[in-house]
């Protein structure tokens, strides 16, 4: 029998996976993805307030800390029809841009780099080598030979000190690292500049939200009022912090995040032709020019591309019965309605936790069995990718100028056929495309927020649902959005002033999710199934490199819900 | 429990319980007092019933000048501690939100600062009227255990309140539940108390000046 | 010489702003006192108290800024202010991103922290004394 | 070989003041620093002598971070510290030999180097953990084929203290909401003979976590804890105490929706459901991202995030003096039965008053005098 290789936990990620690869010689075979964490979010927030799921649905991830919320407030606001004023509108989609921003430039930098930058190959490289590369590839300020000699010693000593922390153990010196020393340098150094960065624009949140992670909402708008003449609400100061943030967004993604992107992809131009995944592509569409029922105002188009064919849309249906639907034939669960086998759109999907796996300490799971908290969901059957790589090719499909231009420039560049887009490069490569195009549409919602302001405009908030009395007996809807890890929907059923059922429909779940009862795996596993051969399955970092290219984020992904108000979930409560 | 849990607990059942044996005990007493009916007056009516009982309501909220004069220190005490109930118990911000989230409608609030020294206030005319009971030979002899346990029911709120609001002594969780605790109490005990006047005073006010009314009398 | 003498204030506390401008203004007051009549410094770390949007910048516009400004460069930039208020000080540090990490209202003749420290003057005599030794050698 | 290995374990037992010197850090510089830290502890100013002196000769203590049933913004609002940096952090404080969501290393070996750590460092590494712990089914959450029960367990046995980070940690947080489908537990449900401190918030204030290590490293102790194992300069004072929105309240001032002229000039949020005179974190004083703001200037309602249970305490918009049930409807229906019942039990009475009367009749003078 051939080796089963086992990567758990695969860390530089959000949340708990499992990859188990079964291998032909030194070439993966079958791959295998498992979510192996559940907490019933979507149980515990039955019989709650509707204007209180955003909060608990927020906490379902804490690195992609603000879509979920977003989400929750939109399935409310489409169940009661209510309508949120323009600025609302605004403020969502600069908080929600700034998550794209932040959250991609820390997947590349501090989850997603050190599979291809060698930290240990940074201590021999020449400083002043390292300052000559860095500014033949962008004018950014700190790349002097003095700062990288600073950074160089400051990581000498760290690694002398015998003392490695989180860069201990890590595969350094595998022969897949490329990057010659000056690159990695350079990398490293933009590494720890980039924790620095995040920790400023992420104040943005802060300034709409009150705090991040976990910034808030409110149903109906934004909980920050705007008055220019009081020191307690959005006033002229803390707008001027918000365009100083926004400049510093597009400073370093121009001027870092794009050139690295560049640059280190030059060395694994091999990472253009595996890793490629499904080939379907889904977007649920977002961020509203004129509120979210008019979707030809969305600067992101809802659709979806099948077998990489870009001249076709598909459109999609977020509440047709036999568009969206989840299955579990290999996930935990169990359907009181139609089995193992069925599959469930989400308003009457159900989830029932029934754990068949090996019982802990175990060394492999059953594949052929359950294998996986997360359930396969399938648009009219087919398993989908969703995610940066969907988005820039429905924006590039539909003719978007900009995204055009950008993927032109990249596939000029490294000199690769636009086929390369379908990879583990193109994916990485795509997120960084699309954090340069929401960076430079920041400025256009800030204007059109100062537009209105200045015009006299300054409602944040409609009160005129705010009451449960004034709601009807029930109500259903749906709230989604791109979430920076792809389209995310929440579903929520409304009945006597309270949630009767909630089911949130996560990117990680497309994704990330096992394979369905056709067979058909998920685009984890179909990616790590498309040419990956390894060079030592003992440090099988290939694995983490078509992952991570995904930017994995697990907690959403598993659910735990039921249509009926029954308690199905016999779990002993302590 | 902790002190969170506990508190959950007064707000939700614990509430619920009390506010269910309340409104089932006036219910109920109510329903005795008026089923047992009056035996009908068969004598010719001389004037009206119901401006007889409403005048009675009105004018019995007033002391007359002998029973003020009799009786000073009752009567100012126990006006005080009346109206200080009124305003703290009706005319706080926080309270008037309690209201508003059962009858769905509220009420403008007076300034924090008046309710905090309103309290102040009723309590210490609460802690005289103690004293004066306990000193005074005849009222000593007829109170009744009823009689101190309804005293501190009714004091307790104020006081636990008042700590609630200062946060003095225990965490402000903690200070709160017991507040709430102690109202829960006091309306546990309402309708099967004398406290129970706080309904049956209209009734009986007007029942006295009806009679007077129906004779044609001033009462 | 009695405190009042000395430190006056004209300030306009808003009604709207939390009353910790007024209070904090005669913590500094009797500071200077203790300062006056016993020599006794007091820092008083500015985080630790719950200002409100633009308290803090209320404060410093009052203080004002008196006849020394120094500058550290320590691990970032630090700013060493007296204020009009002589004897009162507003030492504010960053760090390498240029963002305030503490800043404090020290009341004292001088902060601590705008003196040569003895271990940084030894290590300076020793450098010193390296550096002629190596001239002389050169020579 | 043996050597080198000397070498390295000579270097382990620097001490951070060495490794300032070490790095050309002056003297003056070192101060700043110390005074910048007891800000960021919440100490007073006058402790900055003494911390400066514990500084000098503390040492680079390994840390190890479990992450159970948890969303990872506990880690994401650690990377957010802006004094004591998670670089600085990672660098020059502790040595975070094992985080999920940071490290390089995956799958064995990543385990590797919790085991390593472990082993190195026994009875003195500092365990930080974020999230619950499913008591239901050890399937509900395994890393590595590892249940997190066992995890915990097992690298809590060498450790010096435990920090639970996060309301999950501390007291099972959303997991643990009801029904608690999973049964949840926190830390210190499960763990009774190891220094624990709770630093809760969903997430917790970034300064506050780095405060408590940082006082780890400083003095070697943990800080004075209340009475539910937090950190009393961090959660010593309620929300409301400390909020500058306070004299609002007290002169009778709310707002009473989110964009009213209350809301605009800044009036109590304790109308809008805000849980701050009942929530006891440092929110009013280190605000949010260094600084920035924090939710109560944001013009939402404190969650009450740092209180066990806060997740059940009825409502985020229902103010604390609500009631948490539909007590409308409990009255109506109450009222309903009572009247029932209060009919039963008159018509009861009445009878007997009716029969009273009836055998009044028959009284005796006889009848009075027994």
């Amino acid at each position: 029998m051939s080796e089963r290789i086992v990567v758990d936990p695969i860390t530089r990620i959000e949340g708990h996976l499992r990859i188990e690869a079964q291998m032909d010689g030194n070439k993966i075979d079958k791959a295998y993805s498992s979510g192996t964490m559940v907490r019933g979010i979507e149980t515990i927030m039955k019989g709650r307030d509707p204007r209180d799921a955003w909060a608990f649905a927020q906490r379902i991830c804490g690195v992609c800390t603000l879509v979920h919320g977003l989400a929750s407030i939109r399935s409310v606001e489409n169940a009661l029809d209510y309508k949120i004023p323009k600025n609302a509108d605004l403020i969502r989609n600069l908080m929600s841009g700034a998550q794209y921003i932040h959250d991609h430039v820390m997947h590349f930098y501090h989850l997603h780099a050190l599979d291809w930058v060698d930290v240990v190959s940074a201590l021999s490289a020449d400083p002043k080598a390292t300052s000559e590369l860095a500014q033949s590839l962008s004018n950014y300020p700190k790349s002097s030979p003095g700062y990288f000699a600073d950074m160089k010693k400051k990581l000498k000593g760290f690694v002398e000190s015998g003392q490695l922390g989180i860069f201990a153990k890590a595969y350094w010196g595998h022969p897949a690292y490329k990057l010659p020393p000056e690159a990695n340098l350079m990398a490293v150094s933009h590494y720890l500049e980039a924790l620095s960065w995040q920790r400023d624009v992420a104040r943005l949140h802060t300034i709409f939200g009150g705090k991040n992670p976990h910034p808030n909402f409110v149903v109906g708008g934004v909980p920050c009022a705007i008055d220019l003449n009081s020191d307690s609400a959005i006033n002229m100061k803390k707008l001027s912090q918000v365009q100083d943030i926004i400049n510093q967004m597009k400073m370093f993604v121009d001027q870092v995040y794009v050139p690295d992107t560049l640059a280190i992809a030059g060395f694994y131009k091999d990472w253009t032709t595996r890793g490629e995944g499904l080939g379907n592509f889904l977007t649920f569409g977002d961020f509203p020019s004129n509120g979210m029922d008019d979707v030809s105002g969305f600067m992101i188009p809802p659709g979806a591309i099948l077998n990489r064919d870009l001249s076709t849309i598909h459109d999609v249906d977020m509440n047709a019965a036999d568009e969206i639907k989840e299955y579990i034939s290999h996930s935990w669960y169990d359907y009181e309605n139609g089995g193992k086998e069925a599959g469930l759109h989400p308003y009457d999907g159900e989830t029932n936790l029934n754990y068949t796996g090996p019982k802990p300490p175990y060394d492999h799971l059953d594949v052929d069995q359950s294998y996986s908290w997360l359930k396969s969901p399938r648009w009219k059957g087919n398993a989908m990718e969703v995610g940066p790589l969907a988005r820039v090719l429905m924006l590039y499909a539909t003719g978007h100028d900009q995204t055009k231009e950008l993927v032109n420039m990249t596939l000029n560049k490294l000199d690769v056929p636009v086929e390369a887009l379908f990879s583990t490069l193109g994916r990485t490569a795509a997120r960084t495309l699309e954090t340069k195009i929401f960076a430079d549409q920041m400025q256009g919602w800030y204007d059109d927020l100062i537009i209105n302001i200045k015009a006299g405009e300054t409602k944040t908030f409609n009160e005129v649902l705010w009451e449960p009395s004034s709601w009807p007996k029930s109500a259903k809807g749906v709230g989604f959005m791109e979430a920076p890890r792809g389209g995310l929907a929440h579903y929520i059923v409304i009945e006597d002033e309270t949630i009767k059922n909630y089911q949130a429909v996560v990117p990680s779940t497309w994704n990330a999710g096992p394979r369905d009862g056709n067979g058909q795996p998920g685009a984890y596993e179909a990616a790590l199934e498309d040419n990956h051969t390894l060079h030592d399955v003992k440090q099988p970092v290939e694995i983490l490199r078509t992952i991570h290219s995904f930017d994995p984020c697990l907690a959403c992904a598993v659910h735990l819900t039921d249509p009926d108000g029954e308690e199905i979930i016999k779990v002993k409560v302590k | 429990m902790s002190e969170i849990e506990f508190l959950n607990w007064v707000r939700g059942p614990g509430f619920q319980i009390a506010v269910i044996i309340f409104i089932a005990g006036i219910i109920i007493r109510f329903a005795e007092i008026l089923m047992l009916g009056r035996k009908a007056n068969l004598a010719e009516p001389k004037g009206s019933e119901m401006s007889g009982g409403l005048h009675t309501i009105v004018s019995r909220s007033f002391p007359d000048k002998s029973t003020f004069q009799r009786s000073t220190f009752t009567v100012v005490a126990g006006y005080l501690f009346h109206i200080g109930l009124f305003v703290t118990i009706f005319l706080f911000a926080p309270h008037i939100l309690m209201f508003k989230d059962i009858f769905g409608f509220g009420w403008p609030s007076l300034p924090t600062p008046v309710v905090d020294a309103m309290a102040v206030v009723t309590i210490i005319a609460l802690l005289a009227v103690l004293a004066h009971r306990m000193s005074d030979t005849v009222l000593k002899f007829i109170t009744t255990k009823e009689d101190y346990l309804v005293w501190m029911l009714t004091i307790l709120p104020l006081v636990t309140g008042y700590m609630a609001f200062h946060r003095i002594g225990m965490t402000a969780p903690t200070l709160l539940a017991l507040h709430i605790l102690s109202v829960e109490l006091l309306l546990v005990v309402f309708p099967f108390t004398k406290l129970m006047h706080g309904f049956t005073f209209a009734l009986s006010r007007w029942y006295n000046g009806a009679i007077s009314g129906y004779r044609g009398v001033q009462s | 010489m009695s405190s009042s003498s000395v430190v006056q204030f004209n300030i306009q506390v808003s009604a709207d702003l939390t009353q910790n401008v007024k209070p904090l203004l005669h913590e500094i007051k009797h500071a200077l006192d203790n300062l006056i009549e016993t020599g006794q410094t007091t820092i008083i770390d500015l985080r630790s108290i719950p200002l409100a949007p633009g308290e803090e910048d209320h404060i410093l516009k009052t203080l004002g800024l008196g006849e020394v400004q120094a500058k550290l460069d320590a691990l970032g930039l630090s700013e060493i202010i007296e204020t009009q208020y002589a004897g009162v000080w507003v030492v504010t540090h960053y760090n390498d991103e240029n963002h305030i990490i503490s800043r404090f209202i020290e009341i004292t003749t001088m902060p601590e922290i705008l003196s040569s420290q003895t271990e940084d003057i030894m290590a300076a005599y020793s450098r010193l004394a390296i550096t002629l030794q190596d001239d002389q050698e050169k020579n | 070989m043996t050597n080198d290995f000397k070498k390295k374990k000579s270097q382990k037992e620097q001490t951070f003041g060495d490794v300032m010197r070490s790095q050309g850090v002056s003297r003056r510089s070192f101060l700043k620093f110390c005074a910048a830290t007891a800000s960021m502890m919440a100490m007073s100013p006058a402790m900055i002598p003494k911390i400066a002196h514990a500084l000098e000769n503390a040492r680079r203590p390994s840390v190890i971070w479990l992450s159970f049933q948890e969303c990872t913004g506990c880690t994401e609002s650690l990377t957010r510290a802006h004094t004591a940096t998670i670089e600085s952090l990672i660098f020059d404080h502790i040595s975070l030999d094992y985080h999920h969501t940071l490290q390089a290393a995956a799958g064995h070996a990543a385990e590797e180097a919790r085991e390593a750590a472990m082993e190195e460092n026994y009875g003195k590494y500092l365990l930080v953990v974020d999230g619950s712990i499913p008591m239901g089914n050890p399937g509900y959450s395994t890393i590595a084929g590892i249940s997190n029960y066992d995890m915990l367990m097992e690298t809590a046995k060498g450790a010096a203290a435990i920090i639970a980070v996060g309301t999950c940690a501390t007291y099972g947080g959303i997991p643990h909401a009801n029904p608690n489908p999973t049964g949840a537990v926190s830390v210190n449900d499960l763990i009774k003979d190891k220094p624990i401190i709770n630093v809760p918030g969903c997430p917790p204030i970034p300064v506050v976590i780095t405060g408590v290590l940082t006082h780890f490293l400083t003095f070697g102790t943990i800080p004075e804890l209340d009475h539910l194992g937090r950190p009393k300069v961090f959660y010593g004072q309620s929300i409301h105490d400390r909020c500058y929105r306070r004299p609002f309240y007290d002169k009778g001032l709310f707002a009473e929706t989110f964009d009213d002229e209350g809301a605009k000039k800044g009036w109590c949020l304790y109308k809008l459901g805000c849980k701050g005179p009942t929530t006891y974190n440092a929110c009013a004083t280190t605000k949010w991202n260094n600084g920035t703001s924090w939710p109560i200037e944001a013009g939402h309602p404190c969650l009450g995030c740092s209180e066990p249970d806060f997740w059940d305490g009825g409502g985020f918009y229902k103010s604390l003096s609500m009631p948490t049930e539909n007590i409308t409807q409990t009255a109506i229906y109450t009222a309903a039965g009572a009247v029932a019942a209060g009919v039963a039990i008159g018509a009861m009475n009445k009878s007997k008053k009716n029969s009273a009367i009836a055998a009044h009749d028959k009284t005796t003078i006889d009848d009075l005098e027994k």
